[in-house]
């Protein structure tokens, strides 16, 4: 059952005013002009034990994603394809809101918005995961970890697992005997296949106001949010529109636009780290210095 | 495991003989329960609908209400029996998802200020699962509040639009979503001219997904109208019963 | 671990001395005689992608059963059998008390009821539902869903189970390759084999007086509850003692003969829609009109 | 899987060699325990069965108190080693229901508007499983009551008659439940003559279900009797001690 | 989340005193010395339908252990052999505190120490457990009941668990057929195969006192506790400390010397037990008298 | 299924070239987080882990505070990807008994009772996984608890001993845990000499185990010192910026 929050930090009401008095202004409560992002930093193979993972710092904002290969059969209605699953948790240690516990309706949201905007526009080759067919196929399990909440996780998170899947290898098979297969996950072979990269624009909407990259504090006193995937072609690959507010069907298109456009930055930031995944790969050691 | 159906026809009429912005077959009605202040069925073609409303009431545990407003609290669910395949009774993720965004399109019109520590409960059973369930779901949770007499700033009637073998269609069927190439549930609050509830499943240009906003609009108002019509009816009903 | 019912309705004292005073005077609060039941409203087929399905309305009690078939593996001690699941759901919709969650202890009860009473008569003939013995078979759910409670839950959730049960038709079997087994589930074959049918009766005993099929505002009242299974050969097949209170063996026997009167009465309601098929065959909005 | 065993032998008697209508060698002894504030031990044959009673104590939380009795709170439980194959630890849906069964008819003995805002515990685990554990266990949440010092309008005695081989008999062991046609589990608090526990798994005519209850009526009154012997003799105990 | 114990039994802060002003004389609240332990009482086969059983009384501490085979999988990492599975239950039975449910914090503790004492020094013959390598293998369940608690769960439940597995036998296997075995509980063929016999002891700390088997009223006061396994060899096969105290280095050198003291203790016990099983033998009646 | 390696190699050094009594290179950095009250991230060779502490802070519900001190809450945690099979992200029993282990370490050396009523929260994530996770994440509670301004009698250094191939070796990594003889970690408070956390998984003797916690105590003082070290430079760093 999905209930109204009420634990949700509490903005006083004179940071309400201020925050929208400063919009009236033009201005945004950290600076930002409302089509700007936050600063992203990301980073791949940040655990180079998982099969691939990636670290985003979206301002205060910090994303991880760990992706593992495991050994299953595949899904009956598809025997020629590997399985892709998405996971989300926000562990309690990256806000004073998060309790421990499975999922809630948020991280659910999170992960199942991300989920599809990687499985409409088929941005992982699953075909590609075959080991015996209709038996065995690889399962990909992508598991974005909340680190830091400082707002719009969802774009982070888009971000860290579209990354991690690129910075994924497959393990070695050693042997095939029937249905019984070892694998040596100290060996790892060919990347695996991506047909397409996916990135998500998150648009915040209070009064009359768009701001692109949402911070928490605005987040909590947003009308309304709408996360727009965008793949590479700017197709929309997806779209989740949150919060307790309607939007005009006219906005709409100012709204799509906006996210077209901020779509192809993202693109360019992922594009930075997958052609110097070198120079993009660092230790956690180095990243929290 | 099947082969995919031919979605749109030499004709250009889709694989149920409709056209691409013709509706299903829609059925409604309101007060169709003992038990509930308020309750609807709504069916659209093959999927059918039940929505029970229980509130203003008080809050168990009382620590968790809110002193300026009422809580809305929403659950969607499918009957096991509703699928082709049978569903396993407990909240699945897609029903926790489904329960939260159909929560926050009612929350945008329930003036919930009216009624602080007090619940609104809404509780949404598919009996039939025929594609649609959300939106079909959603309009009778809307005509459910009505009908409970919980007041709103307008209806919300729910339909989705599908690309389906490169065509944009009106209310998407379960076949159609599922070999159909993308699927955008939208809420429309038609008075006020809001869209209360979005998501995009699938993969559409800028141009067919500001086509498919229109497109939408236009189903749900559809929808809208009839909404009032059975809601009036009750009215007159229980105007001549009185 | 079960506990006293602390959440149930309040009846008001006031209320509570009015049914008695009925009582005494011969009458029941809603008009009916002491043995006999509320209308009875019975419709099969209602959801037709079921593989079975009914719905029965009892006064003001609404119950819906569907049944669904799936291919399992048999019980390691039953290889030549499928396998029966009765589940009962109270979903929150169908009375102001209830809560989301899984089954608590009265809709456990009212399942694991309805499933003795039709698994010792052997109502199903679970003998028929072997695909492959001792490999695969049919698995057959019965899942009675309650959506308006005023009431003798298991009366009607007993004869909108028969009635699923004798509405579901088996699925087409495409193909079978070793293990490997697909069905249509579009296509439905013969129907599910019924080898006797079972109906319930539930009585209520307040003071000295015996109350047929009691209403929730008199449930509320009641010393105790009984429910007896009857198959159509006038035996006994399965009890039920509920309630808060004992009940002298001497009245035993008048409520075994009463229950077995009214379930002449019930099986008749219930052959009148056997073998009327099609005039019982509603669809949901013609039945919520 | 192991073919059916000759349940009635042409002498008439059953496959451990009792007559129709002879109990089990029982053994019952309670105060078994040092933290339980009431405990018992019983044995119907291979079924051996622990109870204890906590209580009357506060409830906690404090709001699900009742202002003008004491709840009773009952688990029926079996130990993991108790049955052939282990049992999973998590109480199944027939545990379930089984506890609320013995509770109703603990809840019809005990004078439970003597403690309100209180709660009284009933633990019941099951050791060994061979037949009866129900009825075993409501035997010893009985005694567990009387011993904890609560008043109770009567003592109840539980016992299963069952239909084997076309025979009633009395108190079934495992091997006749899972083979014969039915099982009737009683609960009869003797000296009031009242029935607070029946169930019937199985199949019974008119005729056989009245004599069924005749028949169990028999046997839980002597069970009632050393019931009696077994606190009286507790008692003459302590009163030595003393 | 482990999360400070609220609900224990409150020690009056005078009871504290008593406890601690006795101990400066060198005395303990129930007349024994520092490094005695209460009288042990310990059966075995005392439920003679589980494969193994046993049950020891410490003091007025209580607690079961029953075992059971199944036939099940192995780990994939470990095709040649039995799986052992420690479980330990603290029913409510056994304590005014304990309260319903899956095992706590302290359960899970208690077994997975009494598992990491056997499990180490392969106590069990895990090797012989191997019916169809890589395939099928006997699962060992080692379930720890807990009925009575006083203090010092540990110890018991370590003896009665290393009793229940001495007096386990395997049951008889009727039939293989491909994976298919067929065994029949009721004839039970040879015993478990045991390598080593182990002991635990468990040390209470409080001030400079060390206090050898502590009851739970001595627990509830402790500065913290440390249980020690002891093999049949006397060595060191397992050690957790608990409590919310910490323990200086030097007289850890102490603790261990007075556990492998009493350990020998133990194992005098635990000999005379298994050299005397017919003796030791006894029912739940006899003991429960 | 894999052979087990050489853990001690001809020469004496240990199958990734340390000596038996040789730390992994270990990093260790405060206040990493930007929302935890206190935060740290520390590194023991391939394992990493992060510590995030909030409090002291208000209990909810209420009734579970204490009235003479804070609660300590603690949860030791696993990231699914942490491991070389991934990891379900349910809570095992194996991080059950963890969380408590760290926590009764941390209440031994927190001053709780400034803080009647509130509860001190540390979560520690395991981000990858290569033995001595429980001890790298004492070590990490340990700085963030002091980043967050926590009163305390000391700080602790985790690190656990092993015996591999009849040697006794400091900081033992994944695959001596996995194939050698014995694995006991130890929390030790180094300034007021106190060891807050002990186990043993594995076999040793009376002496091995004596020379183990001399081992043990050895490698502590050692990363007690970075420790210091390490809030030291951090001081500095926020002195300079003021």
């Amino acid at each position: 059952m999905s209930i109204t929050p009420t634990k949700q930090p509490v903005i006083p009401r004179i940071k309400k005013e201020t925050i929208r008095k400063l919009l009236r202004r033009g201005e945004r409560i950290d600076g930002r002009r409302f089509e700007e992002y936050r600063p992203i930093k990301a980073y791949i193979n940040v655990v180079p034990k998982a099969e691939g993972s990636a670290l985003v710092r979206l301002g205060n904002t910090i994303v991880m994603t760990g992706v593992k290969l495991e050994v299953g059969t595949p899904f009956p209605d598809r025997p020629g394809e590997g399985v892709l699953q998405v996971n989300a948790e926000f562990v309690p240690l990256a806000s004073p809101t998060f309790e421990p516990g499975p999922p809630d309706e948020f991280a659910i949201e999170a992960a199942r918005v991300v989920d599809r905007c990687l499985r409409e526009p088929k941005a992982v080759k699953l075909d590609e995961l075959v080991i015996i067919p209709g038996k065995k196929v690889w399962l990909v399990f992508n598991d974005i970890y909340l680190l830091d909440h400082d707002g719009n996780i969802i774009d982070a998170g888009m971000m860290s697992s579209m990354l991690a899947l690129n910075n994924a290898r497959i393990p070695s098979i050693v042997s095939i005997e029937g249905d019984n297969i070892v694998i040596d996950k100290k060996v790892k072979e060919k990347p695996l296949g991506i047909n397409v990269n996916v990135v998500a624009v998150t648009i915040g909407l209070i009064d009359e106001y768009i701001l692109v990259d949402p911070t928490l504090e605005e987040e909590l006193v947003l009308d309304s949010k709408i996360t727009i995937g965008i793949d590479e072609n700017n197709r929309v690959v997806g779209i989740q529109k949150t919060g307790m507010r309607g939007i005009k069907p006219s906005t709409l298109e100012n709204i799509v636009d906006i996210a077209l456009k901020k779509g192809v930055e993202l693109h360019r930031v992922l594009g930075e780290v997958l052609n110097n995944p070198q120079q993009y790969s660092k230790t956690l050691a180095e990243i929290m210095k | 495991m099947f082969e995919k159906p031919v979605l749109i026809r030499e004709d250009g009429l889709r694989h149920d003989g409709r056209r691409p912005d013709e509706l299903r077959p829609i059925k409604m009605e309101v007060g169709v329960l003992y038990n509930a202040d308020g309750s609807a069925y709504v069916e659209y073609g093959g999927t059918k609908v039940l929505a029970a409303v229980y509130g203003p009431r008080e809050v168990h545990p009382r620590h968790l209400a809110l002193p300026d407003r009422a809580l809305i609290r929403c659950r969607y669910h499918m009957a096991p029996f509703s699928t082709s395949d049978r569903k396993s009774p407990a909240p699945s993720r897609r029903e926790i998802e489904l329960s939260k965004v159909i929560r926050e399109a009612l929350e945008s019109l329930v003036f919930t200020d009216l009624y602080p520590r007090t619940t609104i409960d809404v509780f949404i059973e598919v009996l039939q699962a025929d594609g649609g369930t959300r939106t079909a779901g959603l309009t009778a949770a809307s005509l459910a509040l009505a009908d409970a007499g919980v007041p709103m700033r307008d209806l919300v009637a729910g339909v989705a639009v599908g690309k389906v073998g490169g065509v944009l269609v009106l209310d998407i069927d379960e076949v159609e979503d599922e070999f159909g190439e993308a699927d955008m549930p939208i809420g429309y609050a038609a008075s006020i001219d809001e869209i209360v509830l979005l998501q995009l499943n699938g993969v559409l240009t800028r141009e067919e997904f500001i086509e498919g906003i229109r497109l939408a609009k236009k189903g749900a108002e559809t929808i809208y109208k009839m909404m009032k019509e059975t809601l009036h009816r009750k009215y007159l009903k229980v105007l001549e019963e009185v």
